[in-house]
């Protein structure tokens, strides 16, 4: 039986243009290893969306990133205050993995 | 002339979109198609822009219009700041951001409209497309510097926001193909012209479906819009591009330049400002800004707006002048 | 014909997929790029028709045409119905669901058929598109009405299903291309003819690439196919067809309409009639109708069918009248 | 350290045109907010599918939607008889999110 | 209240050229059901990638299954050895799922 | 010829591409049409090669040009995996890894090199299509065989990676479009020829927009690249283009064909091999090949490497024989 290791899984959601300043925010939050998840629509307290790619400006992607209690912390700290004036979505669950090491 | 643009088959397709969204028809058009649409549309007006400056060289007259297009960029955005406050009851940020994108331009507004005044005999001279290319940043810059000191941020990209202006994509290809035009000329465009010229209206065709059927979604789906900021997403353009035309007529242009003057003027960005605007004032609201220029103005303009425009141009100039 | 019919671009394309996908070759038309072709053909097909309606005006024929064509997917789902549910031992929702399939239309099987037809020399008349539209549709509600209560469901549309089936995208995208067609006429069209005349049967071979390549993969993968449905996704094409074909014949319609009434007789929808079925009999295995549809039914039409039919009108022709 | 709540995480994959009504049903159960992911094919009970845009007709979309323990409860129970005959998936796990209020 | 059963939940990011492999190693393991997602990009100990479909050999896919401890962990035996030499990213984490003999 | 080659649009597309990634614009090409267009270009080269070669026959100068190809296929992979391990440092299974890429070609590099050849008029002949299918795979055997063993692994392919290898899509459309070109003949591509023949030059303009974009992105990117890497991938394209060039003119291959046969072997497969390789050997480092391939040796090639084999073909041609 294969030992596995427990982490954070941390999820963002936020418009395209914001995901380069959000990646930025993790690497100085100590998390450098990330994935990122496309999507097509939704809606939210403010109003629906849709995916046109159009001006890119309101398609969302949803940064996933495995990483430690403490570095999940905090990158929480740093996207808080952003939540509400950037339209974020932010999640965060528990999960197994087997190299430990790797998801620190 | 109005009847007759709202009859053709470009502008049909947009109204068919419009209405299979409004009946909530399932009708949609792949993302990925109207984006790679988009880039041709934008390379195709670069090139043949290119390729018409190639044949006629750098004139007098080119100079002026690129100087009046930088003007009407950088100032429209100030009275359309006012209004939007006063009249629109915008705050500060959501002002400046909906301010910027009036001060800029609609490639696909720009693109109908060139088509439409061929047809009509009264075709824009080839360097209105720098024109074009040249109207799209300075606006924002006007918007960032109206909304002082609003975009301090965590997530504001630290190398300043010129970078993301003016490294926009769709700012880049316009400019680079209208600089691949000017170097290939009429005889280097020719094995490409199959593609980037004979395609050009039916591919609008396809892409102006896709957007009647966006903006009418977004009618129905945005509460940001109120009878206030409709009626300034009317209003908007019809006092900018009056302004282009007049401007365009005073400073000598042929008719059909100054109509095209007018069309950009008169046109509100929803390619290039909004992706710059999500980023540099993420306090103002995308539903608002892509509600009025998408929703609104667009189709205004490419169902009514074009004409007006061409129509004053040809009367001013009638007026004015001889021949 | 049917082997010369056979040696086409267009049909070596759809086999060359096919081939591919039999032998788990990775080859693959992104999704979005097919579904844009698809979106393609559509308004093609319908700007074609209704330029052509525009130059003929309203006839008697057409009238004619379009009552029949309506009748029959008004009603082939009906002997459908029965034979899926005695020979094919299906119960009443999957029969009910398959025969609406059958008494719709395909329309790249439609397309295909006019560039082989037209090129045997027997072009089928323009208003051929509106027969094509018009029986889009019909076959749905009689299927629903064949299925009888089986749609009482906590997912199924509030509006009722007429909404769904009525605005269905391609049911929209055809109907309106057709009326933008007859609108803008055979001038108007001009402009935009190099896309959507020129690139047709280009295109077509790309799109049939992908047909080919979903046609064998879904015949591999699932296991709703039985023998039984097979032999009956076989039968009800040459059934219908002949059908149609005769019926084309019997109202004197020229050979090549007679001939694209039964192609779309024969054909079975696997676009808009699996888009409503989906919502309004979910308790049908989608396996089961896309499987007889697109995986038999499509091959069988688009290499024997379309010759058959078109045989069958000409000899027909030949035998009852003079010309 | 920012607080977080837990709320629960609730993932339906069903066909492309089921998607609506679905989301009407979610609206019923006090769920008004979620995003919707994309797929690519799988497999399960009734075969394999891969996304055909084509129809459409079989395409899958994964809604997501955080929310409370009650509201989940509310949707599951009115999704639970539709599972067998629709050929859903329906999932929910635990997740924590910062902004409680905005995910009841 | 609708009754639910505690599933495990796998997800392996793998490069597309791997996930026949991938899918033909969980049914050694008696994993048959499964779901394939889209990404569009990301970064991890190999750099960064980003989903350029030209050749496909570095475009990665997410497959997601839910299954019982038993298949979970036999599958996750399987995958261990792999992780590293193939730069695949596996995480297992908890689901609850209402039909819970569809999950096993 | 160098300097008219570069200032083409194709390459300067490539360039523009390039430098907007440089600047870290945000200029994207979707994804799907990029495979897209890649789809269409490999259909459009087997075409139109199909149809040359239906009509010259089969003649003993295209079986000499295939059996060289197969030979350059083969053997290329051989002195690169050896100046890979001394000169570069890499194992036996990057080496072996990068070597088949080496020994494999490039579609779009043949495809931007045939359009400069044609207008520089020393078009090559039609069955060099049938020669590029014929290199993809050879390359691919090698390689696996230089690396000898690593392939053992719990992922690899039950079947044998011949499948993967010989049923790669690109591989199968390519094939698979010559012999539809074949079948069809000239007349039979007549109809089809304004989507494969009359747009291919602007399609590949946009398509090497899109890999300047990757190009210059993985550039920057990855971290595997080194200076010795660098200046392999710069060598190995010189090296085996020349002995491509120097073969052909060798076997009296026309200037045209002997300099397309340099191309090919001078060109790194960046579609077709990766994918395999990533199955194959999963231990060698994409980032490695890729990098490489796509990086360095691509935009190499495209920019100078395709004018300087022409040049040394119709040297050698003309210091060898008379005209
Ligand atoms: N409770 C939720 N569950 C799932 N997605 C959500 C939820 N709340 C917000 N979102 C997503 O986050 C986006 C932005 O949220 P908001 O800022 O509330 O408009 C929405 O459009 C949804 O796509
Ligand atoms: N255990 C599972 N894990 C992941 N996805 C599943 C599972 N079971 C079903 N699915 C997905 O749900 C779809 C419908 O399931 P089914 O109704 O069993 O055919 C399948 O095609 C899969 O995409
Ligand atoms: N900690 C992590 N969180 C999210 N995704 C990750 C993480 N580590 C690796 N990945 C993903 O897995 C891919 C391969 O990882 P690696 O083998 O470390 O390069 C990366 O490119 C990421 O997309
Ligand atoms: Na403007
Ligand atoms: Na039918
Ligand atoms: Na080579």
């Amino acid at each position: 039986m294969t030992e596995t290791h427990s982490r954070r899984r941390i999820e963002v959601l936020a418009d395209a243009p914001l995901i380069p300043a959000i990646v930025k925010l993790a690497g100085a939050a100590g998390i450098t290893h990330y994935t990122l998840l496309p999507t097509l629509g939704g809606a939210g307290a403010h109003g629906r969306w849709h995916d046109d790619q159009l001006s890119g400006a309101t398609a969302k992607v949803m940064l996933l990133a495995i990483t430690s209690a403490e570095h999940a912390e905090d990158f929480i700290d740093r996207l808080a205050p952003l939540l509400e004036s950037h339209h974020l979505m932010l999640l965060t669950s528990d999960v197994a993995v087997v190299r430990g090491r790797k998801f620190d | 002339m109005a009847v007759d643009a709202l009859l053709q088959p470009v502008v049909l397709f947009f109204l068919l979109g419009a209405l299979a969204a409004f009946c909530r028809s399932d009708l949609a058009v792949p993302e990925a198609v109207a984006k790679g649409i988009s880039l041709y549309l934008m390379m195709s007006i670069g090139l043949r822009g290119g390729g018409e400056v190639a044949e006629t060289g750098f004139t007098h007259a080119m100079l002026v219009a690129g100087g009046a297009g930088l003007l009407l960029s950088f100032l429209l955005p100030v009275p359309a700041f006012w209004l939007l406050r006063r009249l629109g009851g915008l705050d500060r940020v959501n002002a400046a951001a909906v301010a910027a994108h009036y001060g800029s331009v609609s490639v696909v507004t720009f693109a109908t409209g060139s088509e439409i005044l061929r047809q009509a005999g009264m075709p824009a001279a080839g360097y209105m497309v720098a024109v074009l290319a040249v109207m799209e940043t300075p606006a924002i810059i006007s918007g960032l510097l109206l909304a002082r000191g609003a975009a301090a941020d965590n997530l504001a990209p630290r190398g300043g926001l010129l970078h993301e202006t003016f490294l926009n994509g769709s700012v880049v290809l316009l400019l680079g193909s209208f600089l691949i035009g000017l170097i290939a000329g009429k005889t280097g465009l020719a094995p490409i012209a199959p593609v980037f010229d004979t395609l050009f209206r039916g591919l609008l065709c396809i892409f102006l479906l896709d957007m009647g059927l966006i903006a009418a979604r977004r009618m129905m789906d945005r509460r940001a819009l109120t009878l206030r900021t409709v009626l300034l997403a009317l209003a908007l353009p019809l006092l900018n591009g009056t302004l282009g035309v007049v401007l365009g007529i005073e400073l000598g242009l042929s008719p059909g330049s100054a109509a095209a003057l007018g069309i950009l003027a008169g046109s509100a960005s929803y390619i290039a400002v909004p992706a710059v605007m999500r980023l540099a004032l993420p306090a103002a609201d995308p539903g608002l800004y892509l509600g009025m220029s998408l929703a609104v103005t667009f189709p205004f303009n490419l169902t009514l707006g074009i004409g007006y425009y061409a129509y004053v141009a040809s009367r001013l100039s009638a007026a004015i002048g001889p021949g």
